[in-house]
C-alpha cells in the first residue's frame, strides 16, 4: 500500500487547493498528476462512486477482498475534493459513499467496537466490499456482452427489396390515432431537445440578471423574493429568474435574506445593504 | 497485399450486394476494393465481368440483379415476389416504433430529409426503414433539397392517404391540443404501442420438434 | 395448385429468407406455404431439409444461415463482414457503458426493478437509460413486483437476442460467480438466470447438427 505522504509531491497548479480532512493540499497527489483536460475526461468517465473505487483498487493492483478500505478512503476523498475543485457536477451518490468511507475510517480507530458488532450485515466495510465486488462482476459481464457480435456493428443481415408489383393489403395495420400519438410524442421529445437553445435565445440568464439588478436598484429596498418571478411568463422564465438570482448571490451582487423563520424571503443589492 | 482472384472478387461483390442497404454503383465498388488492385481500368473490367456473371447466377435463384438510378441492386424477382407478399400477408410484421416515428415525421413535416428525421428522433434512421416505407408505397421521393449534398426529400403518397381514409394531408388530425410544453417527459411516455416484441409469440417453433 | 417440387420449395425458402425483414421461424414458413401441401408433418420435413441444404449452399457464398431467438436469418459471414464494413464506412451506433451495464443487469437478472439495478450500479441515473432500451425494443415491462410501491419489472425481448445473435438467454456468456475473486471471472460457473416467459426456449437445435 502506498504511503499517503508520497501523494503530496508533484505540483500541478498553484490554484488547486483541496482539503482532505485537516490537510490542505496545494499540490496534486503524485498519482493524480495528469494534464487538466485529461483529468476532467478521467473524472467524467466514472460511471459512479463504485466505479471510482474500483478504479482506485485496480490502479494499485489490490485484491478486492484484501485491500485496506481506509487507505482507499483517503484517495477517494482526494478525488471527491478534486471534482468539487474543478466544479464537476458531483452526484449525491458520491457523497453517500464518501460518508460511508469516513464512517469506516472512524470505526477503524476504535477496533474494539468493531469486534463487538462482528456482524457482517452491520459492518459498513463488509457491505461496501460486497457492493464493489458485485459491481465489478456487473462490469465484466457487461464488457463481455459488448464483445458479442451484433447487428449493425459486426453482423449484416441480408434483406433484399422485392421487385415492384402491386403491393396490396398484405401489410400490418396501423390505426391513424396511433400516428397522432407517436407524433405528439416526437414533438415533445423535440421540444425537450431544443429547450436549452430556446431558453438561451429568448430568456437568457444573463439578461435576467441585468433585469433583476435594475429592478433592485430602482426599488432601493429589500424586495420580496416572489416579486422577482413572473409566473405567467412560464416555466422557462421562472427558472431563468431563479438561476439569475443564484448567480447574483454567488458573485455577491445580491443578498437573499429570510429575517426570521417562515418570514418572507427578501432580496437586496449587496452594496445597498453595505452602504445603508 | 496478395492480388485477389477473380473468383474472390465475384464472391465479395455478391456479399456486398446482399449486405448493402442501398444500390451500389461502380465507383462505390471500386473504392471498396481500393488497395487491392494495380490497374484501375483492368479492375473495372473484372468488376463488370463479376456483375455479369452474378446476373446470370441469380436467374436460377429467385432474385435478380437490376440497375437503378443510383447503381446495382439485388431484389427478389417478380416471379417470386408473390411469395414474399404471402409471407407478409400471413405473418403480418409488427411495425416497429422506429418505423411509426419515421412515418409520422414524414406525414406531418413533409417535405423532409432523412437527416431532419434523425435530428428529431435522436437516432439514425436506417435506410431499411425508409426503404420499407417506400416499398409499402406510403412514402415517395419528392425531389432534392437545395442544400449542400442535395439530400432527398420525402413525402407521403396517395396510397398513404387512402389507407388512412384521408382526402388530403390537411385532414391529418392535429397532433397535440394546446400547449404541452410544461408537461414532464415522464407523463408523456406512451405505453409501447407497438414495440416489436411485446406480444409473446404463441407458438415457439424450433427445428427439433 | 400443383404440388410444389422439393427444389421449388428450397428456392422459395431462400427467397423468403432474403426478402424477410425479420428472422423467420418454421411456423411462419409453414403458414406461407399453406394450401401448397397435404401433410403438415411431411412438409415440415421438406422445409427442414431445404434449410439444411441452404445452409450448406451458403457456405460457398460468403453468407451464413444462422438461428437466433425469433428464427432463421441470413447474414454475411464473419470472413466477409469486413468487406461490408469497408463499403459502409458509416460508424455503427455505440452504446455507453451505462447503457450496457443496465442492459446486462436486465438480461442476467430479469425480472428486475429499476431500483435493483440502481443498487448494483451505485447510481440513480438508470431511468433515462431504461427509456432508451424500451425505445430500442430490447427491453420490455414484464409486470409489477408485489412489494410496496409496485415497481415495474423489466426483462429483455426477442429483438435483444436477435440483435446480439443469440438463440436464448442461456446463450449469454456466463456471469461471474457469487463468491469467487474477481481476477478471473471467465472461469466461473453459470449464472442463475430467471427466464421471463417470453424468453425463447433454452433448448433449440441448429439445423445442421
Amino acid at each position: 500500500m502506498q504511503d499517503e505522504s508520497s501523494f503530496l509531491t508533484t505540483p500541478l497548479s498553484s490554484e488547486i487547493q483541496a482539503r482532505v480532512g485537516d490537510t490542505t493540499l496545494t499540490e496534486l497527489p503524485e498519482d493524480l498528476h495528469v494534464p487538466d483536460d485529461a483529468m476532467i475526461v478521467l473524472l467524467e468517465s466514472f460511471e459512479g462512486p463504485l466505479d471510482l473505487l474500483l478504479y482506485l483498487i485496480r490502479k494499485h493492483n489490490l485484491d478486492i477482498l484484501e485491500f485496506s478500505l481506509t487507505d482507499i478512503a483517503d484517495q477517494y476523498m482526494q478525488y471527491i475534493e478534486l471534482m468539487s475543485t474543478m466544479r464537476l457536477q458531483l452526484a449525491g451518490e458520491y457523497l453517500v459513499i464518501a460518508a460511508t468511507l469516513m464512517l469506516i475510517k472512524s470505526r477503524a480507530l476504535l477496533p474494539q467496537l468493531d469486534e463487538l458488532t462482528g456482524d457482517d450485515e452491520d459492518d459498513p466495510a463488509a457491505v461496501l466490499r460486497k457492493r464493489i465486488l458485485e459491481y465489478e462482476r456487473l462490469r465484466s459481464a457487461s464488457e463481455r456482452l459488448d464483445e458479442l457480435p451484433r447487428l449493425e456493428r459486426d453482423l449484416h443481415a441480408s434483406q433484399l427489396p422485392v421487385a415492384l408489383t402491386q403491393i396490396e393489403e398484405q401489410q400490418p395495420n396501423i390505426d391513424l390515432q396511433e400516428l397522432v400519438l407517436v407524433f405528439a410524442d416526437l414533438v415533445q421529445r423535440a421540444k425537450l431537445h431544443q429547450r436549452h437553445q430556446v431558453t438561451r435565445m429568448t430568456i437568457t440568464v444573463r439578461a435576467r440578471m441585468t433585469t433583476i439588478v435594475a429592478r433592485l436598484n430602482a426599488a432601493q429596498a429589500p424586495t420580496p423574493f416572489e416579486e422577482l418571478f413572473n409566473v405567467r411568463e412560464g416555466k422557462a422564465s421562472v427558472i431563468a429568474s431563479l438561476l439569475a438570482i443564484l448567480e447574483l448571490m454567488r458573485s455577491h451582487v445580491v443578498r437573499v435574506v429570510q429575517p426570521q423563520p417562515f418570514a418572507n424571503i427578501v432580496v437586496s443589492l449587496a452594496d445597498y445593504e453595505a452602504s445603508g | 497485399m496478395a492480388e485477389l482472384q477473380t473468383s474472390d472478387v465475384k464472391r465479395i461483390v455478391e456479399v456486398l450486394l446482399f449486405g448493402a442497404e442501398e444500390p451500389l454503383n461502380l465507383a462505390a465498388l471500386m473504392s471498396t476494393f481500393e488497395g487491392e488492385y494495380e490497374d484501375p481500368s483492368v479492375f473495372r473490367g473484372v468488376l463488370i465481368d463479376a456483375l455479369d456473371e452474378l446476373e446470370n447466377d441469380f436467374k436460377t435463384r429467385g432474385v435478380e440483379l437490376v440497375q437503378v438510378a443510383s447503381g446495382f441492386r439485388v431484389q427478389v424477382d417478380s416471379e417470386h415476389s408473390e411469395w414474399v407478399h404471402k409471407l407478409w400477408k400471413r405473418n403480418p410484421p409488427r411495425y416497429s416504433r422506429a418505423l411509426l416515428e419515421t412515418l409520422t415525421m414524414i406525414a406531418y413535416q413533409q417535405p423532409i430529409t432523412r437527416s431532419e428525421i434523425d435530428e428529431v428522433r435522436g437516432v439514425t434512421t436506417t435506410g431499411s426503414i425508409l426503404r420499407r416505407l417506400l416499398d409499402r408505397g406510403w412514402v415517395r421521393e419528392l425531389g432534392r433539397k437545395q442544400v449542400p449534398g442535395l439530400p432527398i426529400l420525402y413525402g407521403t403518397t396517395r396510397a398513404f392517404l387512402d389507407y388512412f381514409n384521408l382526402r388530403s394531408i390537411g385532414d391529418l388530425p392535429p397532433y397535440a391540443n394546446g400547449d404541452a410544453s410544461l408537461v414532464q417527459p415522464e407523463t408523456l411516455d406512451q405505453p409501447q404501442i407497438i414495440s416489436s416484441d411485446d406480444a409473446p409469440e404463441t407458438t415457439s417453433q424450433n427445428v427439433a420438434d
